[in-house]
């Protein structure tokens, strides 16, 4: 079953939050030069999050995107009490909420391993928060939330002969059931084969905007980050390395580590040397020339050049020449591996549908100025 | 700072001191009989039967129980009691694991009719009232002169280390891949090559484990050796009973240090086997 | 070099029917791959042709060579197992050099065994590595060092299992490449498994989509992506899924999604009226028209709403919907509708995929399709597979 | 490693040798195992254990055989009295003395052992400073003999000169009088033993999934609530390992009792085992001790098979199956 076929048509176009009577207004979080710093004995000191900051508006869907050991989890876990925080302030609404324990943050919590109550069956782990502060009618609420998430027939079950989809929409409705103005998912999506991963993120996306709540998602999957989010913040090293849209991120990145991290087939990135003549800016590849984007770098600066397989455009006269390696057919589209004279790494092209290249072809391409991205050999900061 | 939260471990410990006062009551009430088996074990004669803490410690009864002037004063061979045990309970391991190991890779691995049945078997040892089959043991032994042998020892002792060897084992092999063996074979290793290749070093550490932790049960063993020995084969713990149980002059210091030399292996062996006395103690039914 | 041949291989664990009834014959040199979801029976099946477990029925013959009862180290075969497998406490070098050490698969100096070790790690990158153990690896190093340990070694067949599932997207990809490289460059039959449909498509000769324990639709990529003999391996390939609408024959016209859709039914399907569909159509395969109206009957066109855009890096999936139900569409981000925006979809009614109307419930998203429904052929009516076995009911 | 040795000899045995002189590979039909060969294989390999377990049923099966004669050291050609000696036994007051000293002795220690068992778990799960420093030596007192253990025991309650009636003040207190030595010899069960419970609870506890606990803390439960509805149903399994473990061995306890008071003052700490003892050791009369290990073995037979049970069904239930 799928819950998108049942929310109505109006659920989607714009953030307005439709909520029923009682509902806790969704809340803007703020994290303000938060620190996380692990020290114990005998060990060296880790900084996780080195000063964080992020403004999120009420009602966002945000995702903190970024390779394992980013800071990322430790981020959420910092909002949502089960750590501690070093140094800096966490605000949801105007209220600060760093000396509050986990539950008195009135955050849900969805976690990666769903991490359902294993004795208890699926009504019972609903209403698991809602009896330990003896809220009345807990009953209610349970049956009413799991008509709502068409999941009625789970309640009598118990975790373990669940899915790992029924887990995990378990997981999200005991997160749910609070109604908490901030809702923070780690990897909701991490245990789904890719099929249901689909229709999951897509029945999330569709809740999220119907219930309104202010959302943190935890992902390493950039795929997942770039379609479910409004916002997305990539971390790495505990740094904030970009917070914006897909579109920014996908099409602007502000880092060679923004790029390479986010795009799949992943970005070609090969060094090159800017050229100025006069005011026509190139950079000089291997023994070819690339037109760049309008930036303006000085004359003779070593570069990284970032160029997107799918943005590659083949069958064109100036551009780099190289020789095709391998050649992959997967029908929507090919992907030739592209060996270019005078550059040790590899490039990917991707071709249109339908073209067939092998192995010894020589084939020339480039990508429109304003999709060659530059940036700093030395810092991987993009030049403009 | 600790931040991380073990399960049921709360953030603010409101009742940590009175929780803390409580493992330090059990801790006095666990280790004071061990200390006052020290204590007693360092009183000359004068002194063993005061209830004093302060006195002038001597090691002299160490000496004198693993001495003639030892036996001579309780009628205990203590030192051959101790050569007794060692014989006994490392014999009676190295059997177990001749016969134990390939059986428990049997079982850890193949599915065969019967493995289970031959596993129950080897658990309903460990909780088979001993008697019940000591009491015939003692009639065939005593009319195959088995009795009061290190043989005979070794062989009833079976009952003690087989089963916790068969059955610690096999999780091992149970948890070890079978993929690593499977690539050995496809590598071009014969089935024996593969065990001793692959196999037999990964469940080294187990085998260590389940060695020491049933010698320690084999040398704690008391009812085997007092009813299927007599002065020949008996053991330490026979022994240290009859420092009190003799028909003269008890000595209470020289029991002690007795006590403290017969426990003192279980409890060096037990420290160094520590990562894995969980699994060794449950028979693989909690994993530690 | 090697060929390989499967009459009805039958493995069952208890009352569980791993592989069933499973035959094929793979070529010399030969580039196959098994794709299918988890729990398949694929593992099951690279296990049985190495002889690591005891097939219930059926022949595994290898050159032509009766292989029941033969163990896998006379079997010449080289496999790399999902779990990597490596021997913990040897080095990377001394895993490689494990089979050739063993005297079976030819002998090799000292020399000649170095010489294959270092040739090898340098292709999958991992020569750097060699001197370190396992435990000192990461997961991708230590599924290439797996890799490594077959192609260092002449064999008759390479049995390759998911040997790219653990590295990262952009590894994967990379990796994926190599081994077509590789893979040309040499001519060891190769048994590849894999749950990746872009990786059976980049690199089989011919693919067979295996389904609890049984195989669907054996072909080549371009067979298997054009004709699939039913819904099962239609959704097994592609990404998002094929969009399957349920549509009734009515009146010599095939409707879907509650009327908004409808074209003639193709003849040489011998459809009957009432009889119920199903349309597969694939997400990329649709298109927004923006105003570029192809003419004829040979398009179909359906207005919807704009429901949900989700950016996919260069490409866009937009949730559209339309009539009484939803269709993926995968456009160009450049191109894309915004989200609450009207549009009409279209596509090439040669690309619309008709199957037989068997339900095919999904439920909430693990074993996606029940009963997969056979395909009866293209909305065009043309380019239609030569009808398999199953599709007779 | 030395590459010569590994060079060399890679076959096994028989027809699986290496394949030519030159090591090159051999063409043509490979060597075959027959279906029936590597079925046996497995059995191959349990024979000596077999062996083993067939040698230790011997006696077992032989000791029943026992029960049903009237087998004495004076009696040395015993013929077949049926069920006389079970009809006698359970005639004899004596053995009811023995089932219910047994019996008290059993619930009584194991049931103290658990509830303290699982506190110290639960106190050492804390990971106090105090409780780290303490928990390396939590297994000492089960390391050392029973026997041992005994002995100590006994050298503190000797009333005159022991050191516990010294420490507390208690004058000539006698610790093993005929109305405390079986609470005396509970004592020393517990000491000996509580460890055992603690360890394998503790091991236990920390094999549980931290995640569950986490979602507990979001969701705001307090402490007793969260250990009654989710902690205690998850460590249930383990507890009952233990608890199963434990009262086994209690319903055989002989060494550390035998010891402290040989089953007296009278009968008073005459458990089964020890009467068993008597009987055929001391008296000789070794059927009348069998039927005695008889009815033992029984008992444990039976409550091995219900406490069993009651464990599948915990850990069922503790990792979220259905009933």
């Amino acid at each position: 079953m799928s819950t998108a076929a049942t929310i109505p048509a109006g659920a989607g176009g714009h953030a307005t939050p439709r909520r029923g009577a009682g509902r806790t207004e969704p809340q803007a979080l703020t994290i303000r030069n938060v620190r996380k710093v692990y020290a114990s004995r005998g060990r060296e000191t880790f900084e996780a999050v080195k000063g964080m900051d992020m403004n999120i508006r009420p009602g966002e869907l945000i995702s903190l995107l970024g390779p394992s050991g980013c800071g990322k989890t430790t981020t959420l876990r910092m909002i949502a009490g089960l750590e501690t925080i070093t140094s800096g302030d966490i605000l949801i609404g105007d209220r600060r909420i760093n000396d509050l324990p986990p539950g008195k943050r009135n955050v849900g919590v969805g976690f990666e391993s769903y991490a359902l109550y294993p004795p208890l069956n699926v009504r019972e782990n609903l209403a698991y928060g809602l009896k330990a502060r003896k809220v009345a009618g807990a009953e209610a609420q349970v049956d009413d939330l799991a008509r709502r998430l068409e999941m009625t027939e789970l309640l009598d079950l118990r975790p373990a002969s669940l899915s790992s989809g029924q887990k995990q929409r378990v997981a999200l409705a005991r997160a749910l059931i609070r109604q908490p103005p901030v809702l923070l998912l780690d990897e909701p999506l991490g245990h789904l084969d890719a099929s249901a991963r689909q229709r999951v993120r897509r029945e999330l996306k569709l809740l999220q905007r119907e219930f309104g709540y202010t959302t943190i998602v935890v992902t390493h999957d950039q795929l997942e980050a770039l379609s479910l989010s409004d916002r997305i913040a990539v971390m790495n090293g505990g740094i904030i390395q970009q917070f914006g849209t897909p579109d920014e991120l996908f099409d602007d990145p502000a880092n060679q580590f923004v790029a390479d991290f986010v795009g799949e087939p992943g970005i070609n990135l090969f060094p090159g040397v800017v050229r100025r003549d006069g005011g026509r800016v190139t950079v000089r590849v291997g023994d070819d020339t690339l037109v760049p984007a309008a930036s303006t770098p000085a004359d003779g600066r070593k570069v990284v050049v970032g160029m997107r397989p799918p943005d590659c455009v083949t069958g064109v006269e100036r551009g780099l020449r190289g020789e095709v390696a391998v050649f992959e057919d997967l029908l929507e589209y090919g992907l030739a591996t592209v060996v270019v004279p005078g550059v040790d790494e590899r490039l990917v092209v991707q071709t249109p549908s339908g073209q067939a290249w092998s192995g010894g072809d020589a084939l020339t391409f480039t990508a429109p100025p304003e999709r060659v991205y530059l940036f700093d050999a030395e810092t991987g900061d993009r030049l403009r | 700072m600790a931040t991380e939260l073990k399960p049921g471990q709360k953030r603010l410990t409101p009742g940590a001191i009175f929780a803390d006062i409580a493992i330090v009551a059990w801790f006095v009430f666990a280790l004071f009989p061990i200390l006052w088996m020290l204590l007693l074990a360092l009183k000359n004669d004068a002194q063993q039967t005061s209830t004093y803490f302060a006195f002038s410690p001597t090691l002299e009864n160490f000496g004198t129980v693993l001495s003639q002037r030892g036996t001579d004063l309780t009628s205990v061979d203590f030192k051959s009691a101790i050569l007794m045990s060692i014989l006994n309970c490392g014999g009676a391991v190295l059997v177990s694991l001749l016969i134990g190991i390939p059986a428990a890779y049997a079982a850890g691995r193949y599915r065969f009719k019967g493995s289970e049945d031959l596993m129950f078997n080897m658990l309903s040892f460990r909780f088979a009232p001993e008697l019940m089959v000591i009491v015939p043991l003692f009639v065939i032994y005593t009319q195959i002169g088995l009795f009061d042998t290190v043989f005979g020892m070794i062989w009833v002792l079976q009952l003690v280390t087989m089963p916790l060897i068969v059955w610690i084992l096999r999780s091992y092999f149970e948890d070890m891949p079978e993929d690593l063996e499977q690539a050995a074979l496809l590598d071009g290793y014969t089935r024996r090559k593969a065990f001793t290749m692959v196999a037999l070093p990964l469940v080294r550490p187990g085998i260590a484990a389940a060695a020491l932790l049933s010698f320690i049960f084999a040398w704690n063993n008391y009812v085997f050796p007092l009813i299927l020995s007599d002065t020949a084969a008996s053991t330490v713990t026979v022994a240290i009973t009859k420092f009190l149980g003799g028909g003269g002059q008890a000595y209470y210091n020289l029991t002690a240090a007795a006590a403290l030399i017969g426990a003192l292996p279980p409890l060096v062996l037990a420290l160094t086997i520590q990562r894995y006395l969980v699994q060794g103690l449950s028979f693989g039914a909690v994993k530690g | 070099m090697g060929t390989l041949s499967l009459r009805g291989v039958r493995k069952t664990y208890g009352s569980t029917v791993a592989v069933d009834d499973m035959t094929i014959d793979v070529g010399d040199g030969e580039f196959f791959v098994i794709l299918g979801p988890s729990g398949a029976g694929k593992t099951t099946t690279l296990k049985s042709i190495a002889g690591l477990v005891d097939i219930d029925g059926g022949q595994v013959s290898i050159n032509g060579v009766d292989m029941t009862g033969v163990e896998p180290y006379h079997r010449n075969v080289a496999m790399a197992f999902e779990s990597y497998a490596l021997y913990p406490q040897k080095t990377v070098a001394q895993n490689l050099a494990s089979p050739l050490r063993s005297g079976r698969s030819g002998s090799f100096s000292q020399d000649e065994q170095q010489k294959r070790i270092d040739a090898v790690t340098s292709t999958l990158g991992i020569h750097h590595l060699q001197q370190r153990l396992p435990r000192e690896l990461s997961n991708g190093q230590r599924q290439r060092t797996a890799l490594g340990r077959v192609l260092v070694r002449p064999a008759d067949i390479y049995l390759l299992d998911e040997p790219l599932s653990h590295l990262d997207a952009k590894l994967r990809a990379q990796m994926r490449a190599e081994l077509k490289q590789i893979a040309q460059s040499s001519s060891t039959t190769t048994i590849y498994v894999t749950h990746d449909y872009q990786e059976a498509l980049a690199l089989g000769d011919r693919i067979a989509i295996l389904r609890e324990g049984r195989f669907v639709q054996i072909g080549t990529p371009e067979e298997v992506w054009r004709t699939p003999v039913d819904t099962f391996v239609a959704t097994s390939l592609g990404q998002p899924e094929m969009n399957l609408l349920p549509g009734a024959v009515r009146g010599g016209r095939i409707e879907f999604l509650g009327g908004a859709g409808s074209f003639p039914a193709p003849a040489d399907l011998g459809l009957r009226d009432g009889q119920t569909v199903q349309l597969g159509i694939r997400p990329s395969e649709l298109e927004i028209d923006r105003g570029h109206r192809p003419g004829g009957d040979r398009w179909l066109r359906l207005p919807g709403r704009v429901l949900l855009a989700e950016r996919l890096g260069r490409q866009v999936e937009l949730d559209v919907h339309v009539g009484d139900g939803q269709l993926i569409v995968v456009e160009d981000s450049d191109h894309a509708a915004p989200e609450g925006s009207e549009v009409t979809v279209q596509i090439d009614l040669a690309d619309v995929h008709v199957f037989d109307g068997a339900s095919t419930a999904a439920d909430d998203g693990e074993a996606r399709v029940h009963r997969a429904a056979p395909r009866l052929g293209s909305a065009l009516g043309r380019h239609s597979a030569p009808m398999p076995e199953e599709a007779h009911q | 490693m030395s590459t010569a040795t590994a060079q060399s000899s890679p076959g096994g045995p028989g027809p699986a040798g290496p394949d030519g002189p030159d090591g090159s590979r051999r063409r043509g039909a490979p060597p075959k195992v027959s279906d029936r060969a590597r079925k046996l294989r497995p059995y191959l390999l349990s024979v000596p254990a077999l062996v083993v377990v067939i040698g230790i049923l011997y006696p077992f099966v032989l000791g029943a055989y026992y029960s049903i004669l009237n087998y004495t050291a004076s009696n040395p050609e015993p013929h077949v009295v049926w069920f006389a000696n079970f009809a006698s036994v359970l005639k004899d007051p004596q053995f009811w003395a023995s089932v219910r000293v047994t019996a008290i002795f059993a619930v009584a220690a194991t049931v103290i052992e658990t509830v303290l068992g699982v506190v110290i778990a639960l106190l050492l799960n804390r990971s106090s400073f105090v409780g780290k420093i303490f928990e390396r030596v939590l297994i000492l007192p089960l390391m050392i003999a029973p026997v041992i253990a005994a002995t100590i025991w006994k050298l503190m309650f000797n009333p005159q000169f022991g050191v516990l009636n010294h420490v507390f003040g208690l004058g000539t207190f006698d610790w093993l009088s005929k109305d405390t030595a079986l609470a005396s010899s509970i004592l020393v069960d517990v000491w000996i033993y509580t460890p055992f419970v603690a360890i394998l609870v503790l091991a236990g506890i920390r094999s549980l999934p931290r995640e569950p606990f986490e979602a507990s803390d979001v969701d705001g439960a307090g402490w007793w609530y969260m250990f009654r509805r989710l902690m205690l149903p998850m460590m249930w399994p383990y507890i009952l390992v233990a608890v199963i473990f434990r009262f086994m061995d209690c319903l055989k306890a002989f060494d550390h009792i035998f010891v402290l008071t040989a089953g007296g003052p009278g009968l008073a700490t005459r458990t089964l085992q020890i009467g068993a003892y008597e009987d055929s050791i001391i008296f000789q009369n070794f059927s009348r001790g069998s039927t005695y290990m008889f009815l033992l073995w029984i008992l444990v037979f039976i409550t091995a098979k219900y406490l069993v049970g009651v464990l599948g069904k915990a850990q069922r239930r503790a990792a979220g199956a259905e009933e």
